[in-house]
């Protein structure tokens, strides 16, 4: 993707917010925003699509659960069925520890990996783009411009156009 | 060597057994075994009251030593004796009551010297005669009696007093030799007479010496704190009142209800079983040093036995039981029971233990990685770990070892496997010949030494094996029914007929 | 509005404001430590606990080449110190989970000044305690064998019946799911110490921040994931003590075979790592100057939590009884006469002494303002929980079913020494914690100043 | 074609080929199949099983009547090898320039031959050497099975089961090597096989308890 984009650095989380909301209003696109902390209610303020980490949680659950089953069910009944102590070799109930226990493994890999994944982390020897010059205790406001650098965005603070 | 040998007269004979036998004997006076000449014991010990301190020292043989001819045995050392349950050692004896008068408990060590109005017994001789031995206090001994083992404190056992695994805690402290000889105490006495009840001077030494003993709770009886205990092994062992005849006897709780989920292995082929005569078995041990052997199951010395450690595969519970007539003294053989319901391996998560086909529990070391939960689990208590590696280092040590039988090596559980190199021998014996092993083909170590036939193996499957047979006789149990662990085990209950106090203490 | 026309190589930097000040401020208190500031004492601990350590790590060394005949066990006692020792530092790792992950779901905002700290010492914890169940085995070198692996033995895979596979994965997925808690809440520490930070540490930070640039829709994808891996810990939390006590309930052991076990244990557990975090934060606070992110409302609730558990606990230990005496059991009143008269009797009585009668004093604010006072009865507690494992374990183990089989336990020198060793591990991996990361969340403070804020403007 | 791209293709070329021979030489460990120790002597199954007809038995006599097949003994070999010292075409080579130059033949010994006589103390004309200490002669063994496993050849032959199932097609080997890897699976495998489907045509009871082989 290539375009124009306005940077802008505010010193408050107060500021960040009423200046995305009129960025907002006035139309441009909120490509994303940089803070020290989280800040409530900012997936609906930014219009960001929601997240898919529950879908991958619940997934891999489900995925761990069954395949926790079957592993159980198939090395102790087909695979080789031993006589335990007298007890059926499908003995289901003895298999929901290490079902549930693969379940939680699984719907944690899920929710960890998605997010890792979606969010495109991974270790890295240099910091991409931004990463190295955002202030820690700052917040950045990431504006998409259509057009050319004089596009009027209603931002009252020190801001930088980047290009990318 | 033909001239040392003992083996007959003509060399010929002599060269054609000692290469048959690999072996030939040397008489060497130096370790001419002595014998002891038993008729010469009197029967009963002269009541004579004594001052407090003077007991009379009644020296016995014991099974596994005899007169001291097999101390060169580690096998028989560390083979508990039948009653007293103490290995490695020459404990002496002493009532209850007497223990209470010294002041003394097990282990305490007492100094037995010659009494003092023996007119023999100078004072120089008397504290070269003094031996130094533990007590063991024995209940139902008579209370002027201080009995020790004879055959105790060769030098030649040196060789065995050390024996067991090298560490950092290894109690090093009394490696001389196995127990104290006390011969000379005994042979002294009253010149002529042979070997008789010698009157001794007991002084207590105010030193310890750890017992090394398999069994440390003994009775029967409800007293307190041990109440339960009492519940479980008091049905263990039955000792009918006078007259009726015993009932099939239960645990601490009912029979096992209706199982949790449906039996739905049916057995086709044999389910090998054992019967235990409780009446026939007079405890004498015969069977433990036989399964040892069988199953080359490690002497661990006297160190491992104090820290209960002891290998034996079988072992035999004693109880005592406080009857109107006296000490009452029960023998149970107990080794592993090969539970239908094993709870043992329902708690191995390595799948080292299972259930064969023939209702055995099978347990397999080349898969134990040594979690110890079986022999935590199994209510039995028969299950063995191997704590180090026993070491089979010497060659020559080696040739004694059964060539059908792993030996196991350190940090494995191991127990009881009925024998199963002789079951599978027997099968395969029998397969060749195309027939399935008749009862009676297959019989464990424990069974074949047997003297009294108090074990009976075979087939419980079977209708008309002898095994099935004794399950139903009317002194048939089996233990700790409560838990529903369908053991391969049947008990016959031991009828006592209960004396009054009056009966003739010989008499039985 | 102003525009740069020539865009400057770094952000311009902004005029102080109070918000900013306290972020920045939070960010050189709390990353401090990591990044290089000294710390009082540090050296004279770490010395104490390398020399622990090491004797723990002698001692496990010449078990392993020699056997477990090393330790006091035997016939009827195959289990003792190894296994109280596992149950005990699982049951400690638990108040991390409870912090992290419940105190999160509640929305306790209190937790996030001791969050990390709890979190890194259910870590350690776990690793500590995991080290038990592999040395305590005959045959440390076949561990893997617990694992359903392909192999060529038929193949022959595990018994899923058996409580110690339970526990395999038990706590396997503990120590996953909590590893990847803690590591995704140092994320963004991370990030602001590299950004802190120069030379190889920068680099070293910025590797772990795995490129992350605060981005508003990563904190709400984090946000979301921070809460369903709380939802999930949660559940961990119930269920892996559950599962630990299933070693001792699932078996016929009398004084075992209890189905109390479970909610007990996990009680218990709490308990104990509430002991622990309190006992470490007291001198934490101390040592590292963090009054203002561990305060003494903090401590106050922590202190209200070991109250509850402790209540809960004496709760279970009046039921355990009441069970035994209604029950009409043999094996029950037996365990229950054993307890209290028998060869342990003093530790069973030690025991509620310290996990019921002292924490007790805790009704009192005056107590539980005394930070001394909360050290020393958070020690109390957890050499109580140590006491009701070792009580629960040996005590059963030797006195079951058959009279002949009753034998007594006696630690061995080497046994001792591996108990140290792991207190040892402990308090090295702690105190590495303390040097080289944010003992205190960077992110979850200024959130918290926010917070603050927000409040002083309303 | 830029130098990233060429780069990124090498590496895949090798992850691939890394891949395929792992998944060629992919074992599970205590598979020792393949094993082909240096013999003594280099004896070959081929030539005597396959081109001499000599039946495994005559050798290997305990495989229908003990636990273990056994290996034979040297004077099972010297039964033969009294006799034939060397290869045919060595003695026809000797006769032939024995022939051209006008003297006796002279009895040709094979260096094989040489250190089973010696072996047993024999010089080359088979005569007791007082100067050499017979010496077994030390068989590299090929199959072995641990200590706590037990295999009993009985119970196989009996059923008709030929050696060639475990050992692999021995007759053709030049030097013996351990054909399967008769790991506890393949047992096992076998086993389960011939529960289902009889050894030659007959139903059989294999059994699959542990302690078949474990005791």
């Amino acid at each position: 993707m290539s375009g124009h984009g306005l940077l802008a650095t505010f010193e408050t989380e107060a500021a960040l917010v009423e200046a995305a909301r009129a960025v907002d209003s006035a139309g441009h696109a909120i490509v994303d925003a940089y803070a020290p902390y989280s800040i409530e209610g900012w997936p609906a303020l930014a219009h960001a699509e929601a997240s898919r980490v529950g879908w991958a949680c619940l997934s891999g659950g489900v995925l761990g659960a069954v395949g926790g089953l079957t592993l159980q069910a198939w090395t102790s009944a087909v695979s080789w069925p031993l006589d335990i102590g007298g007890k059926p070799v499908l003995a289901w109930l003895a298999f929901i520890p290490v079902a549930f226990e693969l379940m939680v493994l699984g719907a944690a890999a899920g929710a960890g990996l998605s997010f890792l994944i979606l969010s495109r982390l991974r270790p890295r020897w240099r910091q991409p783009g931004l990463r190295d010059t955002w202030p820690h205790d700052r917040f950045v406001l990431e504006v998409a411009a259509a057009g050319k650098c004089d596009s009027k965005l209603p931002i009252r603070c020190c801001a930088r156009w980047v290009r990318w | 060597m033909f001239d040392a040998s003992t083996d007959g007269p003509s060399f010929e004979a002599f060269w054609d057994r000692s290469l048959r036998d690999g072996w030939t004997r040397r008489s060497d006076p130096a370790v001419a075994a002595l014998h002891f000449d038993v008729s010469q014991v009197p029967s009963s010990v002269p009541a004579t009251s004594r001052a407090l301190g003077t007991l009379v020292l009644i020296g016995y043989p014991t099974v596994a030593l005899l007169d001291g001819r097999q101390a060169f045995n580690p096998w028989l050392l560390e083979l508990p004796d039948p009653v007293t349950k103490v290995t490695w050692e020459s404990g002496a004896s002493v009532s209850p009551a007497t223990a209470r008068v010294l002041g003394v408990s097990d282990g305490d060590l007492i100094r037995i010297a010659p009494a003092r109005d023996a007119e023999w017994a100078s004072k120089a001789t008397a504290d070269d005669l003094t031996v130094e031995v533990p007590i063991v206090v024995q209940p139902g001994q008579h209370d002027d009696v201080i009995a020790v083992p004879i055959g105790y404190g060769q030098r030649a056992t040196q060789r065995f007093a050390g024996i067991g695994p090298r560490w950092l805690g290894a109690d090093t402290s009394d490696r001389a030799r196995v127990g104290a000889n006390i011969a000379p105490l005994l042979a002294r006495a009253r010149p002529g007479e042979g070997v008789a009840p010698t009157p001794v001077r007991v002084t207590v030494v105010g030193r310890r010496r750890e017992l090394a003993r398999t069994q440390d709770h003994s009775w029967l009886q409800a007293s307190g704190r041990d109440a339960w205990g009492t519940e479980a092994s008091g049905a263990l062992i039955r000792f009918a009142e006078a007259g009726t005849a015993p009932r099939p006897t239960q645990s601490e709780t009912e029979p096992g209800g209706p199982d949790l989920w449906p039996d739905e292995r049916q057995q086709l082929g044999p389910r090998w079983g054992m019967a235990i005569d409780l009446d026939a078995c007079t405890g004498c041990s015969a069977c433990v040093v036989a399964c040892q052997v069988e199953n080359n199951t490690p002497v661990v010395g006297r160190d491992e036995v104090r820290r209960h450690r002891e290998m034996h595969w079988l072992r035999i519970d004693r109880y005592y039981l406080e009857r109107p007539s006296g000490v009452a003294v029960a023998h149970q053989p107990m080794t592993c029971h090969q539970c239908g319901h094993a709870p043992c391996e329902t708690v191995c998560p390595v799948l080292a233990t299972t259930r064969s086909s023939d209702g055995l529990n099978q347990q397999i070391y080349s898969r134990c990685v040594g979690t110890r939960y079986c022999m935590n689990n199994c209510p039995f208590k028969v299950r063995r770990f191997n704590w180090f590696d026993y070491a089979h280092d010497e060659r020559m040590e080696n040739l004694v070892l059964n060539p059908d039988v792993t030996v196991r090596s350190r940090g494995v559980a191991e127990k009881c496997t009925f024998c199963v190199q002789r079951i599978q021998d027997a099968r395969l014996a029998a397969r060749l010949r195309g027939e399935e092993p008749a009862d009676g083909d297959i019989v464990p170590a424990c069974a074949q030494t047997c003297a009294a036939s108090a074990i009976t193996f075979g087939d419980l499957n079977d209708p008309h094996s002898r095994v099935r047979a004794r399950t139903g006789d009317g002194r048939a149990y089996t233990l700790l029914e409560g838990l529903n662990l369908q053991p391969a085990i049947t008990y016959l209950a031991m009828q006592r007929r209960d004396r009054s106090p009056d009966d003739d203490v010989d008499g039985n | 509005m102003s525009m740069a026309t020539d865009p400057p190589a770094r952000m311009p930097e902004a005029s102080a404001s109070s918000e900013q000040g306290a972020l920045t401020r939070a960010m050189t208190d709390l990353g401090g430590a990591a990044l290089g500031r000294p710390l009082r004492g540090w050296w004279a601990c770490f010395a104490v606990a390398v020399l622990a350590l090491a004797v723990g790590v002698v001692a496990v060394t010449y078990q392993l080449r020699t056997g477990i005949g090393t330790w006091g066990l035997n016939r009827s006692v195959g289990w003792a110190y190894d296994i109280t020792n596992f149950v005990f530092w699982i049951g400690v790792g638990h108040a991390g989970t409870l912090i992290s992950a419940i105190l999160l779901l509640f929305r306790q905002r209190w937790r996030a000044g001791v969050s990390r700290a709890a979190e890194t010492m259910t870590i350690i914890a776990i690793v500590c305690a995991a080290i038990f169940p592999v040395i305590h085995l005959g045959r440390p070198w076949l561990m893997l064998w617990v694992l359903p692996l392909p192999n060529s033995r038929g193949p022959l895979w595990v018994n899923f019946s058996s409580p110690l596979t339970w526990d395999v994965f038990a706590i396997l997925t503990y120590f996953v799911v909590s590893l990847l808690f803690w590591y995704l809440g140092l994320l963004p520490d991370f990030a602001s110490l590299s950004h802190a930070a120069t030379g190889w540490r920068r680099r070293v930070f910025g590797l772990l921040s795995l490129g992350w640039n605060g981005s508003l829709r990563t904190w709400a994808r984090y946000e979301r994931t921070c809460l369903l891996l709380a939802g999930l810990a949660t559940a961990l939390v119930i269920s892996v003590h559950s599962v630990v006590s299933f070693d001792f309930a699932a078996s016929l052991v009398p004084g075992w075979h209890t189905t109390i076990f479970p909610p007990y244990f996990v009680v218990g557990a709490i308990f104990s790592g509430m002991a622990m975090v309190l006992a470490l934060l007291v001198v934490m606070r101390r040592a590292m100057a963090l009054q203002s992110y561990v305060t003494l409302q903090q401590l106050d609730a922590m202190c209200k939590i070991m109250l509850a558990t402790s209540g809960l606990l004496g709760l279970a230990y009046l039921i355990e009884t009441m069970t035994a005496l209604y029950g009409n059991h043999g094996p029950d009143r037996f365990m229950l006469m054993l307890r209290m008269q028998g060869p342990l009797a003093a530790y069973y009585w030690a025991m509620i002494a310290c996990n019921v009668l002292v924490p007790q004093l805790l009704w009192s604010g005056r107590v539980r303002r005394n930070r001394p006072l909360v050290f020393a009865i958070a020690l109390l507690a957890l050499a109580g929980m140590w006491l009701e494992r070792f009580l629960i374990i040996v005590g059963s183990l030797q006195r079951d079913f058959l009279p002949s089989g009753w034998v007594d336990y006696l630690p061995t020198r080497i046994e001792v020494a591996t108990l140290v060793g792991s207190f040892g591990l402990f308090l090295v991996c702690f105190l590495l914690f303390c040097r080289w990361l944010p003992v205190v969340s960077i992110a979850e403070s200024r959130a918290g100043h926010r917070t603050r804020l927000r409040v002083a403007d309303r | 074609m830029p130098a990233r791209t060429l780069g990124l293709a090498a590496i895949s070329v090798a992850a691939l080929a890394l891949l395929v021979w792992v998944l060629v030489h992919w074992r599970l460990p205590g598979n020792d199949a393949g094993y082909t120790p240096v013999q003594p002597i280099a004896f070959s199954h081929r030539l005597h099983s396959t081109d001499l007809q000599i039946n495994c038995l005559y050798c290997h006599a305990g495989a229908n009547t003990a636990r273990y097949a056994g290996m034979p003994a040297a004077n099972v070999c010297m039964n033969c090898h009294r006799f034939v010292a060397a290869p045919t075409q060595a003695v026809k080579d000797e006769q032939w320039r024995a022939a051209r130059e006008g003297r006796d033949v002279r009895r040709i010994v094979s260096d094989a031959m040489r250190t089973l006589y010696r072996a047993q103390g024999l010089d080359d004309a088979l005569r007791p050497d007082p100067k050499i200490t017979p010496q077994p002669i030390a068989w590299v063994r090929v199959t072995q099975f641990p200590d706590f496993a037990y295999f009993d050849h009985r119970a196989h032959s009996r059923v008709g089961i030929e050696c060639q199932r475990c050992h692999g097609e021995v007759q053709t080997f030049e030097r013996t090597r351990q054909d399967q890897s008769l790991s506890m699976g393949s047992c096992v495998a076998c086993h389960r096989e011939s529960n289902r489907q009889g050894v030659n045509g007959m139903a059989v009871q294999a059994s699959l308890d542990c302690v078949s082989c474990h005791r």
